[in-house]
């Protein structure tokens, strides 16, 4: 078996300790004493490093075991356990978790080096590096988690400060509504994810909650139970990573600083649904038609987002559109049972998402927060090093072969293909084809053609080292990280496997290459398309009919409102101004009413003539002799 | 630790209230004394948490004979319920004489006595006494309300104190019918806590008696839909009194269903426990959205503390030992964290005299602390993992499921409908921009910082490391299952009967 | 024989019920209620014959003492309630009602 | 024989007392203080007499030479204790009283002891003559006090109300004692006891109708449903004193004959009670109507009054015939007097002169102005109200407890529910005091410091009484 190392617990702990030291830093000294920024600076930077060091020392000491024994775990401390239920405080570190470890560790280092640049001149410097190391630690949690409990608590962990870090700029209350709405709907998922922890427990929980002992127990659960399980955690799973019906927040969500949608809503946070699927692989590989509905929420969530991705001026709304579809992707290729591929494409998106919004970070940092593509084009001499690399970034979106996206996209399509879900690669593919289209579309629009700003173009220039660097850094991972699941090396998928419950379909070579070939075609499709529209630089375009619908994204966030969060307030008001007084309160109302009019009636009796009272005792007298009478005979 | 242990934490305060009440002391004399005893009776109670050693059964009991003719006597102990009710009272009163310093005399002996009786409450081991405290509990609180309460608190007052009334006399009558039916079938006078869960009650009148009760607990908790005095009363009274109400209590009320209810009327209880436990969910969510459109932050709270207690209740409903013990952890969750809300609440009504919402705004930067406390004290509210308020809220969802389906999804809801009123509640007072009132708000005060630190500081570890206190519960849990646990077992089997596609084969 | 000696009884009885209820000179409502207490001194009378034993007689003697010093004060309530009023019908004297 | 004279002493020395001071009141020297302190003193001997006599075993007295005309049970020797308890702080009561009245003269208390003897004797009463001689020598003391103020007419008419009521209810009691000797050839209950042992009771009708004359004489006097009606005016138009003096001696008195003749025999008492189930219940909700609608503190006690006397009639329904010890009635009454003498008490100095402090009203801001008797007043009402830790709650937990063991459940809940509707202008009263401003101010002089101890004694009593229930 595998064995137990101590340090373990340390990965999370290292960023956790940091947000608390930093935070009471800026507390106690953002009213009067201010830090230098260097200050915060390094030592957020620590935790993450020392994190992403620890990551390291868990691969090697992983590859170092047997195949079949890859896992190491830690037991911190019983947390809770009554009756049946008893949760470990426990870390878990196998093959799978590893590799997130290892990339959220590394993505996060290099993201708040990144934002030291970034957030330069913020006067909330502290709390947000606070906030961002709690992000990490939490994220660490929900990785290293070794039962479901334990990974919410870092779930819930992660959209707290997703929450906190949305509405960062808090004196803009749009902020904070992009907050609220993010924390709410993630908690509708979280609904779910209680629920389904809750079925799980009473159908299996009993003989130990942590993943292993639920793994060597699934056979033991109903059908009807898994099913419930596996829809109400999926219901969790679209919640944090932006499916339909949950996806609304993300877009949102982009009100955050750019790091912070880099990392939280693009790299490392919404991926956590793919993770949670792919930790529950022993149970969702039992659950045929769980798996489907999952594969094709997650494929039509890529549609609708493309379409919408397809007609956004906002650069970052473009990015958060193309991450929820390529989650999309991710639910389509964990739904057919491709675990390897849906984890893979989480790897490789975490290195060129990030690297497209860091990108899009920098320059929007040169526009001086400008982020309407159509205020911008023509950087491409301004900022060289961004543009190279946004470029790599865009290409391994698209898919473009050898990038690594290029590899785990069709990876996930060769899986739909192979497995039989015609319909999934279909749509995939046509997606693939869109996704080239409107990354491209971005591409050309800010970086070639005229500037249509000039004043902006004139001011704007190159970022500072410390957030080119770790873009440099980026684009050589989103170019090459692909070439570690080439098909026929097939690397990352060997790594997984003991972590995951997958059979790779057996498919012929011919599919192989058809399912390839049709994915270039798709790009290649796409790009020309965007070139022959935008390639030239193009006026913005005035949308109508159809693409008017698609840039109010099919009015979703209208209909939302008007049919969940309005009657919703409505109710409320309701019960409080209408049902809590008349009808709740009511009959103590009545009460009360009846009590004091009977006590002024009775005062009438109370005549004052003797000679009624004595009548009084008369007429009771007589009743009573009357009944007495009745009682003799 | 010595023999009294119990009745000195119970009278020791009582005594000092009343002599404060008695003599012409100063408002600065009032408060030391409250300061000095709250904190000997914390100190104590420290030591009786110390000595406990959660066996399940009542510990420090003392008993002495007091009608004898009626078998009525003066008996006391604690086991892991009462423990944690009376530990919340005394760690959480000492912060108010901190928090407020400039109170009339009868505020803090008022507060002295109260902080007696509820211990009596928890701690009586006889019926007769527990009904005494019971009552007495409620009279500084009805002085502290009428006296002190905002504009509008005559209303207030009547009613709170009519409706309790009204419920516990009932209970009286049904307390009374328990001893002499034990009277009838051991032939002997005992209104004894562990002898009356030897009766075998049944027929019309236990079930009446039964309801009796649990309308007197109902009141107290209180329960959908007798909760209609908990707004106005917690809104008009002085912020002590609220916190004393909605700290504990309410959670006295749970208490009693837990301690009288369940074991001596354990058919009845198997036979309604699914109604009583749908008016539970139903009023978690009936307060819960019913606060989202308050304008008053006070008001807001109130309402999401009755949510709060819908769900408490619903785990003792629920008739399993996680859902139990989830709700006693949650009881002291909840204390820790909406009790320091009120008090929060009461700061920032002091300091912006003003309880309107829209009034404020951008707290968060002018005081720091204040928000950094004001947050998690509302994330454990919200029940946040790593928080105190998660463990007990998830234990109590997990119970509910296995209870009856329907409820336990109902009961989920509650993760969403807390975070909504709560976040739409800090957006406007702490973040956005700063209004007139709120821009000159002072933070915390260092005496303050640290009043609230250390409850602060237990609202993390009771989240992150519960275990050491669930240990001390989870033995007097257990046995409550114990005693019943035949009905309660083929009960709760029953209320899933409705969806058999869901009934889950334990192994 | 008996029989007679309580029909009697029984009428003044209610007799001085009907007076009470219906006059409202205090004086005449205080005749009544002699007229009641002497329907019972007759029944005592009356029953002591048929016991056949002397109890009855004194009874009778001492309702009439106390009857007596009843009546002596309720001459003297007259008396007041005609200095205040000047007038003897109890339907004036409602001052206290409600 | 020694023995016996010991339990007859009381009441040989309230008599003498009462004559004594009747007779030295011709002296002008004597003030009505010294004679308020010799009644005081009177009671105070008579009620350490008692007390002693308690000690001692009870006894049949003279059962030679009386004829078992009087018994002094237990329970009349506990009701003796609280009737001369009552006449003590009465006459302390008035003292502090009259020096804001001044109608008083030295008769007024020696009559005070008239009515004490007639009390006593009727507790001890065990024939149906002497119970109407001692019903006689109390109530004609009574009338007078009530009317004692010559000069007002409204104290005239209520002296006018209670005199023609009670002298209609006593015609009755002879009537019915009449038909008991009919019946039974002899009027002492003992015989009576033995003829319905033998023949039964509902055999004979004479039986039947003579006892249910007498309920009515009794209940009347105790103020039930529907005889009720006379007790707002005449306690309304009485002085404070007097009316605190007639709520508690009075009704202690009556209720102690009522049980000793009620528990005659089983089959009487069964005879009578379901008439007395539905007495208590109107008698307990026609009171409480009564006093929701009332503005004057006066009036709303004495319809407090009534309800209280229902639920002491629920304890007659209860007790057992068989081995009657009377403790739970007398607890009860022993609660009650303690709160009500304590309130009148309260307002014998609180009222300032003519009784001006008499509505609700007049009693906003009480608390500020004199702390400590309002703490006094609210304690006494709380326990009327049945709050504990008060004698009150002690007194109404027995009646419930009695009443359920009786098998009488439904009348304790209907108890319970009544004292839940009392609770209301209970608390208004204290809700005045504490929580509303004062709208006119009186001269809070206290002419003497008697009644404020007796206050403060009483409040006292009221906690000891509850947390050492000696009684039961």
């Amino acid at each position: 078996m595998g064995q137990s190392v101590h340090y373990l617990g340390l990965i999370p702990l290292f960023p956790l300790m940091g947000a608390v030291f930093i935070g009471l830093l800026h507390v106690f000294t953002c009213k009067n004493a201010k830090l230098p920024e260097k200050v915060y600076g390094l030592l957020a930077c620590v935790g993450p490093v020392l994190s992403f060091v620890m990551a390291l020392k868990v691969f090697f000491q992983l590859k170092a075991l047997p195949v079949d024994a890859r896992f190491l775990s830690h037991n911190a401390f019983t947390w809770f356990s009554v009756g049946d239920l008893h949760i470990n405080m426990g870390f878990l570190a196998d093959p799978l978790s590893c590799l997130m470890l290892l990339f959220v560790t590394l993505i996060g280092s290099l993201i708040h080096i990144y934002s030291i640049g970034y957030m330069s001149g913020d006067k909330n410097y502290g709390k947000f590096f606070a906030y961002m190391n709690l992000f990490l630690g939490s994220m660490l949690v929900l990785v290293l988690g070794d039962s479901p409990v334990v990974m919410f608590v870092g779930w819930e962990g992660v959209g707290l400060c997703s929450y906190l870090l949305i509405s960062f700029y808090s004196e803009d209350t749009n902020n904070v509504l992009a907050g609220n709405k993010a924390f709410i709907v993630n908690r509708i998922g979280d609904l779910g994810f209680v629920l389904g922890m809750s079925f799980l427990f009473w159908g299996i929980g009993a003989s130990g909650f942590d993943y292993l002992s639920l793994k060597a127990n699934i056979h033991h659960l109903t059908p009807a139970i898994a099913l419930t399980v596996c829809l109400l955690l999926f219901v969790g799973a679209t919640g944090k990573s932006a499916q339909i019906p949950l996806y609304v927040w993300l877009p949102d969500a982009m009100a955050g600083p750019t790091p912070v949608s880099a990392l939280i809503h693009a790299a490392t946070m919404v991926t956590a649904g793919v993770y949670m699927v792919a930790r529950f692989s022993f149970l969702y590989a039992h659950v045929e038609l769980a798996g489907d509905i999952v594969a094709w929420v997650g494929i039509l969530t890529a549609l609708l987002a493309a379409i919408f991705g397809m007609f956004q001026n906002d650069i970052k709304k473009v990015l958060a559109y193309s991450t929820v579809s390529q989650l999309g992707y991710m639910f389509a290729g964990v739904g057919v049972a491709a675990y390897s591929a849906g984890i893979f494409h989480v790897f490789t998106h975490a290195f060129f998402k990030a690297l497209l919004f860091l990108g899009a970070g920098s320059v929007i940092y040169a526009m001086h927060h400008e982020q309407n593509i159509w205020k911008m084009g023509g950087l491409k001499a301004k900022m060289p090093k961004t543009y190279l690399t946004m470029v790599i970034g865009a290409l391994a979106l698209a898919g473009c072969p050898p990038f690594s996206g290029f590899f785990s996209k069709d990876e996930i399509l060769f899986s739909a293909l192979a497995t039989g879900h015609y319909g999934i690669w279909a749509v995939g593919l046509l997606v693939a084809c869109m996704t080239a289209y409107y990354t491209f579309r971005m591409i050309f629009v800010v970086f070639h053609g005229e500037p249509r700003d000039q004043h902006a173009f004139d001011h704007a220039k190159e970022s500072p080292a410390v957030m080119t660097v770790p873009l440099i850094i980026l684009a050589v991972g989103a170019a090459f990280a692909g070439f570690l699941n080439m098909p026929g090396v097939q690397t990352v998928s060997h790594w997984l496997a003991p972590s995951l419950t997958e059979h790779h379909p057996h498919a012929s070579s011919f599919v192989l290459v058809f399912a390839m070939a049709t994915s270039i075609v798709a790009f290649l499709v796409g790009i020309k398309i965007a070139y022959s529209k935008f390639g030239k630089g193009a006026a913005e375009p005035v949308f109508s009919g159809f693409e008017k619908f698609a840039y109010n994204k099919f009015y979703v966030d209208e209909l939302y409102n008007a049919v969940i969060v309005q009657p919703y307030k409505a109710v409320g008001s309701s019960i409080w101004k209408t049902i809590e007084p008349n009808v709740t309160d009511g009959p103590v109302k009545a009460v009360t009413r009846l009590y004091m009019m009977i006590g002024t009636a009775f005062k009438v009796f109370q005549v004052g003539y003797v000679r009624i009272y004595a009548i009084y005792m008369i007429v009771g007298l007589s009743l009573m002799s009357l009944f007495l009478s009745q009682s003799l005979n | 630790m010595f023999a009294h242990v119990l009745s000195v934490i119970i009278f020791l305060p009582i005594i000092a209230g009343l002599l404060l009440l008695a003599t012409p002391a100063s408002r600065n004399i009032a408060r030391f004394t409250g300061m000095i005893v709250s904190l000997a009776a914390l100190v104590l109670s420290l030591d009786l948490y110390m000595g406990f050693q959660s066996t399940g059964h009542l510990e420090f009991v003392e008993n002495i004979p007091w009608i004898a003719s009626l078998g009525v006597s003066y008996a006391l102990g604690v086991d892991g319920i009462s423990l944690f009710i009376l530990m919340a009272g005394s760690v959480l009163l000492p912060m108010v004489y901190f928090v407020f310093a400039t109170k009339e005399k009868g505020y803090y002996a008022n507060l002295l006595i109260v902080q007696g009786a509820m211990a009596g409450a928890v701690c009586a081991a006889d019926m007769i006494l527990f009904y005494i405290f019971w009552e007495v509990m409620l009279l500084p609180v009805f002085f502290m309300l009428g006296l002190y309460g905002g504009p509008k608190r005559l209303p207030a007052t009547l009613k709170i104190t009519l409706y309790t009334i009204a419920g516990s006399l009932l209970m009286l009558a049904a307390i009374v019918y328990l001893g002499v039916s034990y009277h009838a079938q051991f032939n002997e006078w005992s209104f004894a806590l562990d002898k009356m869960a030897q009766l075998n009650l049944s027929g019309r009148v236990a079930a009446v008696a039964f309801f009796g009760f649990m309308i007197a607990f109902a009141i107290k908790i209180p329960l959908f839909p007798f909760h209609t005095w908990l707004p106005d009363a917690y809104t008009e009274a002085p912020t002590a009194t609220t916190f004393v109400l909605s700290a504990i209590m309410a959670k006295i009320g749970v208490y009693g269903v837990i301690r009288f209810v369940v074991p001596v009327f354990d058919q009845e209880f198997a036979r309604f426990a699914v109604l009583l436990a749908y008016s539970g969910v139903i009023g978690m969510m009936y307060c819960g959205i019913a606060a989202i459109t308050q304008k008053d932050f006070k008001r807001m709270l109130a309402f999401s503390s009755a949510s709060h207690m819908g769900i408490i209740a619903l785990g003792v409903f629920c008739m399993n030992v996680q859902a139990l013990t989830g709700s006693i952890y949650q009881i002291v969750a909840h204390a820790t964290s909406t009790g320091v809300l009120f008090l929060f609440a009461g700061i920032l009504e002091e300091r912006t005299q003003t309880r309107t919402i829209s009034d404020l705004g951008g707290i968060a930067a002018k005081a720091p602390v204040f928000a950094l406390y004001f947050a998690i004290a509302m994330l454990a509210s919200v029940g946040l993992p790593g928080t105190s308020g998660f463990i007990g809220e998830f234990m109590i969802i997990l119970g509910a499921v296995k209870f009856n389906t329907a409820v336990g999804v109902l009961a989920g809801t509650t993760l969403i409908i807390g975070v909504c009123y709560m976040l739409w509640m800090f957006q406007r007072v702490f973040f956005e921009k700063a209004t007139p009132k709120s821009e000159n708000f002072k933070d915390f005060s260092l005496i303050e910082g640290l009043a609230f630190l250390p409850v602060i500081i237990l609202i993390i570890v009771m989240g992150v490391y519960p275990q050491p206190f669930l240990s001390k519960i989870t033995p007097s849990t257990a046995l409550q299952f114990a005693s019943a646990a035949p009905v309660v077992a083929q009960a709760a089997s029953a209320t899933n009967a409705h969806l058999p596609e869901l009934t889950i084969e334990q192994k | 024989m008996i029989h007679s000696y309580l029909y009697l009884s029984i009428i003044l009885f209610c007799l001085g019920i009907v007076g009470v209820i219906s006059r409202r000179n205090v004086f005449t409502v205080f005749m009544s209620i002699e007229l009641m207490l002497n329907a019972a001194n007759l029944a005592f009378v009356a029953f002591a014959r048929v016991h056949e034993s002397m109890d009855g007689h004194v009874l009778a003697m001492m309702v009439m003492a106390v009857a007596a010093a009843e009546a002596a004060l309720a001459l003297a309530v007259v008396i007041l309630l005609h200095k205040h009023k000047s007038k003897l019908d109890t339907n004036v004297f409602s001052l206290l009602k409600g | 024989m020694t023995n016996d004279l010991m339990l007859l002493m009381p009441l040989i020395i309230v008599g003498a007392g009462a004559i004594l001071l009747m007779l030295s009141s011709a002296y002008q020297k004597l003030t009505h203080e010294m004679a308020a302190y010799g009644s005081a003193l009177v009671f105070a001997v008579a009620f350490l007499v008692q007390l002693s006599a308690c000690i001692t075993g009870n006894a049949v007295l003279f059962s030679g030479a009386f004829n078992g005309l009087l018994v002094a049970s237990s329970f009349s020797k506990a009701a003796g204790l609280i009737i001369l308890a009552c006449g003590f702080f009465t006459a302390m009561s008035s003292h502090t009283y009259f020096k804001q009245n001044d109608f008083c003269s030295p008769e007024y208390y020696s009559l005070m002891v008239f009515a004490a003897s007639g009390m006593l004797l009727l507790t001890m009463a065990q024939e149906l003559i002497t119970v109407f001689i001692a019903l006689e020598i109390m109530s004609l003391a009574i009338y007078i006090l009530v009317g004692y103020d010559r000069k007002n007419v409204i104290s005239t008419e209520a002296v006018l109300k209670y005199l023609m009521l009670g002298a209609f209810a006593g015609a009755f009691l002879t009537m019915g004692a009449a038909f008991v000797y009919g019946a039974t050839g002899s009027t002492k209950f003992v015989k009576i006891a033995q003829y319905v042992a033998a023949h039964g009771f509902m055999q004979t009708p004479a039986l039947i109708g003579g006892s249910f004359f007498i309920l009515v004489a009794f209940l009347f006097k105790a103020a039930a449903f529907p005889f009720h009606a006379w007790v707002v005016d005449v306690y309304d138009g009485a002085s404070v004193p007097v009316t605190g003096y007639m709520a508690t001696g009075l009704k202690t008195a009556i209720f102690a004959v009522f049980a000793n003749f009620l528990v005659l025999d089983a089959s009487l008492q069964s005879g009578w009670i379901t008439y007395l189930f539905y007495i208590a219940v109107f008698t307990m909700f026609v009171g409480n109507l009564i006093a929701i609608g009332q503005q004057s503190l006066k009036r709303m006690l004495a319809a407090s009054g009534i309800v209280h006397t229902g639920y002491l009639l629920i304890a007659l329904v209860a007790v057992s015939t068989k081995d009657f010890t009377g403790s739970v009635i007398a607890y009860y009454l022993a609660a009650y007097a303690a709160s009500t003498l304590g309130i009148f008490c309260a307002l014998s100095y609180l009222g300032g002169a003519g009784e001006k402090r008499s509505t609700f009203d007049d009693f906003k801001g009480l608390a500020k102005s004199r702390p400590y008797s309002a703490a006094a007043v609210s304690v006494f009402l709380l326990s009327m109200a049945g709050i504990p830790p008060t004698a009150g709650f002690m007194g109404k937990f027995y009646i419930i407890t009695s009443a359920i063991e009786a098998g009488q459940v439904t009348l304790a809940v209907l108890g319970i529910v009544s004292s839940i509707i009392s609770m209301w202008y209970y608390l208004r009263l204290i809700i005045n005091m504490y929580f509303c401003e004062a709208e006119e101010q009186f001269g809070e002089a206290v002419p003497s410091n008697l009644a404020p101890i007796c206050t403060f004694v009483l409040v006292v009593c009221v906690f000891a009484i509850s947390l050492y229930p000696v009684v039961i």
